[in-house]
């Protein structure tokens, strides 16, 4: 599997409420509906590894008791054009999913490496119930 | 408030049904729960997965995995039908081989292998990989990078692989 | 006009619901009100066509009967700059927009050869009443 | 800082309603709630003008009484590999955020000259609470 980012949870604009929690780099459903999901990652290159990047992909997954896999909810992928030089590519996804109480949310990268973490406006992650 | 009541952990084979409150026996793969257990537990009601739809294991999820498409535009082709148990599976149609997104490869497009003109084969094209072009074959020279049938070669650039097709043709050159 | 997409809205992640319903390409608007309006369409290439894509252009379009043409609410139009190789482009909108009763929603796209139709998570459309 | 941007508030598809006011190039907010805030802007060049881009950014910015320095809620930054020739790239954002009454939302981005700003459905900001 992909690798999963972890997230802030309570300082700077994080927050979390009305039972919807945030465990084990996961947002955890609290009641059964629809929920707006999304997230955007930012990814900025080249960073010094041998392999060349081609693309980035951010993939927004599900996690529930009722099935042994992952299921892929939403998936951003974009190939790149920059060469060798430095670049930035924000990816933003969201949409309605129907969620169970204890889903379990979670935000997939192609590169962990690749991903702008230093700043909380860059790359973020919610779910709103309808 | 109410106390969250904690939730037991269910034997194997079944799964706590929020709606039920109680845990029911899982569906096969292939179906999908249709209506959750009684108080027996193992008399969930389980449904084939629609067409175009799957599940590869057992599960209690109330729908089935749409299945994916193989991506005609990009020369894929289909290597197994999706079915109530496994999802589509794509590869590339004769003559391609993957051009992979990324390690994983689940997006891939289908390119053409390189015929190797005027070259031997190293390696031939397969679904994972181009063909491996080699040196010239017998009676070709290279010339740009490429590689030239010697018959083509004019007489005063014939080179010493050639020399069985010139030196046969020049026989009466004076050096 | 540019081509329409059609979409599932039943299997796998997709669903209708509140009598927001799906025919002939568009979603139906059952009340009028302000809905949050979203779709993505990931765009691929290249393809074996004598056309070689420039740009790729996502649009999500209003229909009603009130008025004969229809009306552009959402525009996300991306020049390529990827050259002869395999590429992946998302493009994703989303916004609030006003609706009456009996409006149909659609997605229009540049050139319907170029969308990634394969994998649900890559190309999506919704919409929510607030 | 970076530039703000001037929206339309009332014709064609923008409008506002329950108290969100526009003035002064800002969304007010009139209660003390999550919003979901979101804003796309379509960039396109190049432009008669010396500095040739290398990337352009999108900043949706809070603005408030009782901090003195503007907040910055979410950022879309790009960099640009098509040389020369004419380009488009849009930037969405959107995600939930905390925000008080009285608060002030804009959108501030890297070069104004660069906004397409000829169509209203290439680019928009808005707002919600949840």
């Amino acid at each position: 599997h992909l690798p999963i980012l972890q997230w802030e949870d309570k300082r700077g604009l994080a927050f979390t409420k009305n039972n919807l929690s945030y465990s084990s780099n996961a947002l955890v459903i609290p009641v059964s509906g629809d929920y707006y999901v999304y997230a955007q990652v930012t990814f900025r290159g080249p960073i010094e590894s041998c392999s060349k990047t081609n693309s980035v992909t951010e993939i927004i997954t599900k996690v529930t008791d009722s099935y042994p896999e992952p299921t892929q909810l939403l998936t951003g992928t974009k190939t790149l054009s920059e060469k060798g030089i430095s670049w930035f590519q924000p990816i933003y996804l969201g949409a309605v999913v129907s969620l169970e109480v204890g889903d379990k949310l979670m935000v997939n990268v192609s590169d962990i490496k690749l991903v702008d973490y230093t700043k909380e406006h860059k790359t973020f992650f919610g779910a709103f119930l309808l | 408030s109410r106390r969250h009541a904690t939730r037991p952990p269910c034997p194997a084979g079944m799964n706590w049904i929020e709606g039920a409150c109680r845990c029911c026996a899982q569906c096969p793969a292939g179906t999908f729960l249709l209506r959750p257990c009684s108080i027996h537990g193992n008399d969930s009601v389980c449904a084939t997965c629609p067409a175009g739809t799957f599940r590869s294991q057992p599960n209690t999820l109330h729908k089935c995995q749409a299945c994916y498409e193989c991506d005609r535009q990009a020369f894929q082709s289909v290597l197994s039908n999706c079915s109530a148990t496994s999802n589509v599976a794509c590869g590339c149609e004769p003559g391609r081989f993957r051009d992979c997104l990324d390690e994983r490869c689940s997006d891939f497009s289908c390119r053409q292998c390189q015929p190797c003109t005027g070259r031997l084969v190293q390696r031939p094209c397969s679904e994972a990989q181009d063909t491996l072009c080699g040196s010239c074959k017998p009676d070709f020279y290279t010339e740009g990078g490429e590689c030239r049938p010697c018959h083509t070669s004019a007489l005063e650039t014939c080179g010493k692989e050639c020399q069985r097709v010139c030196g046969g043709r020049g026989s009466g050159l004076e050096y």
